[in-house]
């Protein structure tokens, strides 16, 4: 590879990695205050189509990516008040809204657009900067941020503490006076939010138009991404950032081994396993991890 | 109500559990300014589910409270801690993998909004002034129980309470740490406030407390000044009977050896070095004893003798085979049998009581290799429920759906009734009530008489002083004594297992 | 250059003819073979006045006992069966169902019956004429922004299947064509995104390439090009680059006329509208139709192709703030200035050769095969694509 | 709370009565979410419905392979260990029959086909045990990996001599019936290892505590390792049944299998994550999807609306509680 594009790769995969960045730390927020969700490929589609209804109805950037965020934060409420009332197996409520927001949002397509493949093109972008001669979304930049603020602020902040606490044990965490069903609801709202600000993203600045089953299994990717990060933010966004690398690169070098093209496509997934498996960080997952919490 | 003397006052207080479980059935309480008022009772008297309900954390079902003369209801301990109510657990309540600083941080800041700086600072100035050093920069997981619960207690004070209500504090202490523990509470409760002790122990309420208030099966006995009430009428008015308090045992004949550990080197699951060089031999028809404060290397020492955890260095033989290298199962064929001190651990919650009744010896149940009787299995679970006491609706129950004082019956009925060669039991009494604790010690009593090897680790000093024909001593890892148990006092006891001597001293 | 026509009106004839259109599996939405197909059927709906119904079946392991069903019952004149994946399950219905016509699209059973009609296309001749008209195109983005070094051309395909194949093979020989032809050096780029219904991963993918200068790129990779096309159009507007892009089967120009000048065309629209006007009409013949280029089964859209599309992307609110006409004439100016007239010359050439039947392309019967005509066509040897003819 | 004499066997009836209010929560979604998107709601779930028992032999043959799928994700999942990794050992299971099958006719493959899937279960198995990576990680990423690594052996080393995309198919196809016994005699199978035998009492104790599971005398890593080996064998079979029903081949985008290890994800949990509720469950499912395929034909509304259902029952199946809140509110 010559250095240029080396640069170049490097920094385009920043894009690639958004949305799985953002639902990782989304998933991450989530589990740390003990419940699990693995709806997040539904919640990536359900806001990805959110996104592009608002912004074909609106034209607006701003809306789209409010709704598409609060579409996010309404499944994760969902989920996190079902979890924590009807103290629900979390697995299946979360394979359950995959496959709810899979059909609905196809048959959606077919009802508002009359389409069974795409939404109409989508006229909003969202604000990019220019590294190095190269477009990097301004969301991009802000995935990485809200990494870096969920690490401080689970690692230093009240509210992190309180989170990690629910998920440790729930039981000392609400004799330390925190509200234990409140907090775990706000994490699975927080979690859902940036899901939803990575299915916009993945309608609006990649896609361009919401597509039948946009987000092609990114969700589960961001949930492999948060075990091999070790719930911890800060090495989410390296799992991210080498996933959207290897994609690029198994495109590089099928251009080299064209008989080998479908064993170039293994590149990101086994790369990621390789990493994960010879690095062996030790990680264990918050204690009380998707257990409903009981208070009597 | 005069608001003065009672700080609390709770009225009429029924509780029902939304499984049905009545646990209070109508209790009165109060505590007045600047007491130490003890919460004596049976385990499952209500004890805990009274201050639960003080503190917030549950609903009474019925009943009034009042706090500093004002009605409280409060809906969960951020707000009992707001009107200076603080309650140290049983179970403590600290996030194992936050550093003490955060821990206490966390439980201020729910009360009113405060820096972790300004917490920092006063709580290195309150612990000054205790006379405690606290390492405030390390996670709770890494200390040992004393601390932990100086920090429960640092976090009561912190936060302003009025009134401190404590579950069993001493529990977890030793002897030494117990008396560090009651100088603070008296010197906290000159200051004016109002400390709740709840314990079962009788000696220790008739020492420290004011006042006593005595609870039995969910339903006030009475409250007391300490002082003009004896130690055998609290017994008498606790237990609702007079029964013995403890069980003495015959003549020991003991014979060869059965079990020996050889400088042995055990880590904990943090790896780090919990015992170092530990010795000890235990032969048949003798119960030897262990004595020490939690988190000294005991509970990493039985397991690596029962083959849970790896040994770094050093030998365990089991009835002369070196078993160092093998698998608990393969131990458990020499004869070795293991109560854990976790339920966790020697139960699986999730199955029924058949199931969990074969949990160590499928070996037995099994034909064919893999085909398991149940139909002998369920005999053998009937014999244990029958023998012991276990009350269940019937055998299908879950062992989740038990309660503690149940499940502890069928682990530990489940070990006895194998009429194991070797027994190593870790607090094989721990909640159960007094009648069916002298039961279980009994059986091992019988189970030595018969000729069985058994090692006793135990926090209950009364327990290990009558039931070990010798008593070992472990501090940091280390065996620093072994005698009789008629060469120890308590006071002596204390001061070997606080580390304060060893050995070689008197 | 021939481009092919747009749907042109036929005529209107009675008659209850009731027709199952089966997708393959992931069915409409597509923007490719299935979406044509059931254009193809609409229009049918319309002109002939027959009934039509539409099933999806959600993997290929209802194929079988769908279509045998279908066929038991009877309902249907005419059942129309989109994609390769209903090969084995046809061979084993059709012969129990004598009565019941079947239309195969874009695939062959390999056996001759009376009453199946298989309809497949020559994607190498299409292709091949996308491959000369991109190369210039790309030669033009270039000189336009001053580059020198070699041309650039790329493609975004979806699995490495039989019609890509064939795609790959023409797409290439065209570019070769073109090399030859004007002496000058083009790169060429491919890539297997392995997934039909993954755009992002069509972006990524396409953003590697632009990244390495490609400028034009030829999306075959049905829902995943959509992918593509935004990859381009970012790369025009906001990445300060300049490339195109190339849409296929349906006319997507409407996308974004002014990036995407060009669509290759494959009808599987014209072959639904046969096969149902073989039955309305009483003409029925079972058998293989071939729709090369000659046939108008495959090619380059024309403008009134582009027109005909943006109208429907219109009608249906998908193309919004221009009217047909203006993609139309966006199209026609972009196609002006990328293409052109020495290598439309050359387009016209091929396209002659082959429309002619001077050249005809080898069916790759193996990936082996495949993968060895690829390799003589990147050494330059444009006769190792060929059954028929040669290049001189 | 509950009448305290009706208690126990009201305790008895309640996952059937969840099950039963799942079903209804079903069909109370499909009908809403028909009914805003303006399709007849009534004609809607009743075709939904009952469409798919039309054609008992078609729904068979559908429901076995999904049913050992479904087994595949169960037998882990009584560990405590999640096996999304069903998908992967599917196609390796089914690559294995094709091919074993055009070497040596039937029925070596469907011996062979199983041991493919347990290697990849064991692969699982032996990331988390000796390298600690997570199971989920490691079966989504093997997921993929398979994918494209069996599509590549089909269209280098077994493609059909007449139509290329296809592999070489399988010599025979079994009839539904005879599939059904296979399901039914592995069903039972699994019952019994999961409740008979040694083997399955340490899966469940290791499920409700890994710490009891080592006090038990068994490890977790010799578990682990066994559960998931026998998820694959499950896995593996599930692909080559799903090759030797329904498909008869596999073809280079690996329609013939795509899709059934999640499928049997979803069959599993709705079938109560139990050896005997696998069946039922995949039947369900199976009537389901065929139910929806008529919608689409009858009504031409998108299928997918079975999918909503689906999710819809899933979502109620996941709070039992709920329900009993609901009971003890209507009951007093
Ligand atoms: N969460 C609960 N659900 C149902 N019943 C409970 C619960 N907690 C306690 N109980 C029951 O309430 C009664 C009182 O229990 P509590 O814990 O208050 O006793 P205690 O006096 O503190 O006993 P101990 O000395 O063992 O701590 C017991 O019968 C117990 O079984
Ligand atoms: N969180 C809970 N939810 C529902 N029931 C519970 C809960 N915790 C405990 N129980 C039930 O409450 C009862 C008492 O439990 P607990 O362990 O507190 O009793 P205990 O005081 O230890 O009893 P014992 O005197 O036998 O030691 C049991 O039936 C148990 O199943
Ligand atoms: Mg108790
Ligand atoms: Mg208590």
């Amino acid at each position: 590879m010559e250095l240029s594009f080396s640069i170049f790769i490097a920094i385009s995969s920043l894009t690639f990695m958004t949305p799985i960045l953002l639902a990782s730390v989304g998933e991450i927020i989530t589990e740390k205050s003990g419940v699990v969700n693995i709806g997040i490929e539904g919640i990536l589609i359900a806001s990805a189509l959110a996104a592009a209804l608002t912004a074909i109805v609106t034209g607006s950037l701003t809306l789209s990516l409010a709704t598409a965020v609060l579409t996010g934060a309404l499944i994760g409420f969902t989920h996190g008040a079902i979890a924590v009332y009807f103290r629900s197996d979390q697995i299946i409520a979360g394979l359950a809204v995959n496959i709810i927001a899979y059909g609905a949002t196809v048959v959606s397509l077919a009802s508002i657009w009359g389409a069974h493949g795409a939404s109409p093109r989508l006229e909003v972008y969202t604000p990019a900067l220019n590294v190095l001669g190269y477009k990097v979304p301004f969301i991009s930049l802000a995935s990485i941020l809200i990494a870096l603020i969920a690490w401080y602020a689970l690692k230093k902040l009240r509210v992190g503490l309180a989170l990690r606490a629910c998920g440790e044990d729930p039981r000392a965490a609400e004799a330390l006076g925190v509200n234990v069903n409140m907090a775990r609801i706000l994490a699975t709202t927080i979690g859902g939010a940036l899901a939803g600000l990575a299915g916009a993203f993945l309608a609006i600045e990649i896609v361009g138009q919401f597509t039948r089953g946009i987000a092609a299994g990114r969700g589960f990717i961001a949930l492999a991404n948060v075990a091999f990060s070790g719930w911890n933010p800060l090495l989410a966004i390296v799992g991210a950032y080498a996933f959207g690398f290897l994609e690029a690169l198994s495109v590089y070098v099928q251009q080299h081994a064209l008989e080998y093209a479908y064993i170039a496509k293994t590149i990101p997934y086994l790369g990621t396993l390789a990493i994960v498996a010879l690095a062996g960080w030790k990680a264990r997952m918050p204690r009380s991890l998707a257990k409903p919490y009981i208070k009597e | 109500m005069s608001s003065r003397e009672h700080v609390v006052l709770m009225k009429g207080i029924v509780k029902v559990y939304p499984d049905g479980t009545q646990a209070l059935k109508g209790v009165d309480f109060e505590a007045s300014e600047g007491e130490i008022h003890a919460l004596l009772g049976e385990n499952g008297a209500g004890k805990t589910t009274l201050m639960r309900i003080l503190y917030g954390e549950i609903r009474p079902t019925k009943g009034e409270i009042y706090v500093f003369g004002e009605k409280a209801d409060f809906k969960s301990p951020r707000e009992a801690l707001r009107s200076g109510i603080a309650m140290v657990y049983q179970q403590f309540s600290l996030i194992p993998s936050l550093t003490v600083a955060e821990n206490i941080y966390l439980a201020l800041s729910s009360v009113r909004r405060i820096s972790p700086a300004e917490v920092r600072a006063r709580a290195e100035e309150l612990s000054r002034k205790l006379g405690w050093s606290m390492p405030f920069d390390y996670p709770i997981e890494s200390l040992p129980v004393g601390l932990r619960q100086r920090v429960e207690v640092l976090k009561a004070l912190l936060a302003g309470s009025k009134v401190l209500i404590l579950d069993e504090p001493t529990s977890v202490l030793t002897p030494l740490e117990v008396e560090e523990l009651f100088k603070v509470l008296k010197s906290l409760r000159d200051e004016g406030m109002t400390i709740i002790l709840i314990t079962h122990k009788i000696r220790e309420a008739k020492r420290v407390s004011d006042r006593v208030t005595i609870l039995r099966r969910g339903l006030k006995v009475g409250t007391f000044k300490t002082a003009e009430i004896s130690e055998p009428s609290l017994a008498r008015l606790m237990i609702g009977e007079e029964i013995e308090l403890t069980v003495k045992g015959g003549i020991p004949k003991p014979g060869a050896q059965a079990l020996v550990v050889e400088k042995l080197k055990v880590k904990d699951d943090m790896g780090v070095l919990r015992v170092k060089e530990a010795t000890l031999t235990v032969k048949y028809g003798e119960i030897v004893g262990i004595a020490g404060v939690q988190g000294n290397g005991q509970r990493e020492l039985v397991e690596a003798i029962a083959g849970l955890r790896p040994a770094i260095a050093g030998r365990i033989l089991i009835d002369g085979v070196d078993a160092t290298r093998l698998t608990a199962s393969k131990r458990g064929k020499l004869g070795l049998s293991y109560i854990p001190e976790s339920k966790l651990v020697g139960l699986a919650l999730e199955m029924n009581i058949v199931e969990n009744s074969i949990m160590t010896l499928l070996s037995r149940f099994t034909r064919r290799l893999v085909d398991v009787d149940w139909g002998k299995a369920r005999d053998n679970a009937g014999d244990i429920v029958r023998d012991f006491g276990v009350v269940c609706r019937s055998l299908d129950d879950t062992v989740k759906s038990l309660s503690g004082g149940n499940q502890q019956k069928l682990m530990v009925g489940r070990e006895i009734r194998r009429r194991p060669k070797i027994l190593v039991a870790h607090e094989p009494t721990q909640g159960l009530d007094v009648a069916t604790a002298n039961m279980v010690r009994r059986r091992m009593l019988n189970l030595r008489d018969e000729g069985s090897a058994i090692l006793l680790v135990s926090s209950d000093l009364e327990e290990l002083l009558s039931l070990s024909d010798r008593l070992l001593v472990i501090y940091d890892g280390r065996i620093v004594s072994e005698g009789r148990p008629e060469d120890y006092t308590l006071e002596k006891l204390g001061l070997l297992m606080g580390g304060v001597i060893d050995a070689s001293y008197g | 250059y021939r481009q092919v026509q747009a749907p042109t009106e036929t005529v209107t004839a009675p008659g209850k003819v009731r027709v199952a259109v089966l997708f393959d599996v992931g069915g409409r939405g597509d923007l490719s073979f299935n979406d044509m197909a059931a254009l193809g059927a609409e229009k049918a709906k319309r002109d002939l006045g027959v009934e039509v119904e539409y099933n999806t079946p959600k993997s290929l392991a209802h194929m079988v006992p769908l279509l045998e069903e279908l066929s038991r019952g009877g309902k249907y004149d005419l059942l129309i069966l989109v994609g390769f994946l209903w090969v084995d399950a046809l061979n084993k219905t059709a012969d129990k169902f004598p009565k019941q016509k079947y239309a195969l699209i874009d695939a062959s059973t390999g056996v001759r019956r009376d009453n199946v009609a298989e309809f497949v296309f020559k994607e190498q001749e299409g292709a091949a004429v996308v491959g000369v008209l991109a190369a210039g195109m790309a030669r033009e983005v270039q000189r336009e922004l001053g580059e020198s070094g070699p041309i650039k051309v790329g493609a975004v395909a979806g699995m490495s299947i039989p019609p890509l194949w064939r795609f790959h093979i023409g797409y290439l020989f065209g570019v070769k064509y073109f090399e030859k032809k004007t002496g000058e050096r083009v790169e060429f780029y491919w890539t297997y995104t392995g997934k039909f219904d993954d755009p992002a991963l069509g972006y990524s993918a396409a953003w590697t390439f632009l990244g390495q200068g490609v400028k034009v790129l030829y999306g075959l990779a049905g829902l995943t090009h959509v992918g593509m096309f935004n990859a381009v159009i970012d790369w025009n507007e906001r990445g300060g680059g300049r490339a195109l892009a190339i849409g296929q089967d349906a006319s997507q120009e409407w996308f974004n006329p002014k990036y995407i000048p060009l669509s290759g065309s494959k009808r599987v629209d014209v072959a639904a509208y046969k096969a149902i006007e073989m039955v309305v009409k009483g003409a029925w013949r079972g058998g293989l139709v071939v729709l090369g280029y000659a046939e108008g089964g495959v090619g380059v859209w024309d403008l009134e192709g582009v027109k005909y599309f943006a109208q429907i992307a219109y009608e249906t609110g998908q193309l919004k703030g221009l009217t047909p006409d203006d993609i139309v004439r966006i199209v026609k100016d972009a196609r002006g200035k990328y293409v052109k007239s020495d290598v439309e010359a050359i387009a016209k050439e091929l396209e002659g050769l082959i429309v002619t039947g001077k050249i005809v392309f080898k069916e790759p019967a193996s990936e082996e095969e495949y993968l060895s005509i690829i390799r003589e066509l990147e050494k330059g040897n444009l006769n190792a694509a060929l059954a028929k003819g040669s290049i001189g | 709370m509950m009448l305290a004499m009706g208690e126990s066997g009201l305790r008895k009836v309640y996952p059937v009565l969840e099950s039963l209010a799942a079903l209804i929560a079903g069909i109370i979604g499909g009908f809403i979410v028909s009914a805003v998107l303006g399709y007849d709601p009534f004609a809607s779930i009743s075709l939904i419905l009952l469409s798919g028992f039309g054609n008992i032999e078609y729904l068979l043959s559908i429901s076995v392979p999904l049913t050992l799928s479904a087994l595949a994700f169960i037998v882990p999942l009584r560990a405590g260990l999640f096996n999304i990794g069903v998908e992967g050992q599917a196609y390796v299971g089914a690559l294995a029959a094709v091919y074993v099958s055009s070497l040596t006719g039937f029925p070596l493959p469907i011996i062979l086909a199983p041991l493919a899937g347990a290697l990849i279960g064991f692969l699982i198995g032996v990331l988390r045990v000796y390298r600690g990576v997570n199971e989920v990680v490691s079966s989504i990423m093997l997921n993929w990996t398979l994918f494209y690594t069996v599509s590549f052996t089909i269209s280098r080393y077994l493609r059909d001599p007449v139509i290329v995309h296809q592999s070489v198919r399988v010599d025979r196809m079994l009839s539904a019936l005879e599939a059904l016994l296979i399901a039914l005699a592995i069903t039972i199978a699994v019952h019994t290892i999961l409740y008979r035998t040694t083997l399955g009492y340490y899966i469940r104790v290791m499920g409700s505590s890994p710490e009891a599971l080592k006090y038990s005398g068994s490890s977790e890593s010799r578990v682990t390792l066994t559960a998931m080996s026998l998820g694959g064998v499950l896995g593996g079979l599930a692909g080559a049944l799903q090759v030797y029903t329904v498909s008869g081949f596999i073809d280079v985008t690996m329609s013939a299998v795509f899709g059934i290890g999640f499928m049997g994800i979803a069959a599993g949990l709705i079938g109560r994550a139990t050896a005997v509720g696998a069946l039922p469950a995949s039947i369900l499912i199976s009537a389901l999807i065929i139910g929806g395929h008529k919608l689409e034909l009858v009504l031409g509304a998108p299928p997918e609306l079975a999918d909503v259902m689906i999710g819809v029952m899933m979502l109620a199946l996941s709070a039992p509680y709920a329900l009993r809140l609901l009971s003890s509110k209507v009951l007093g």
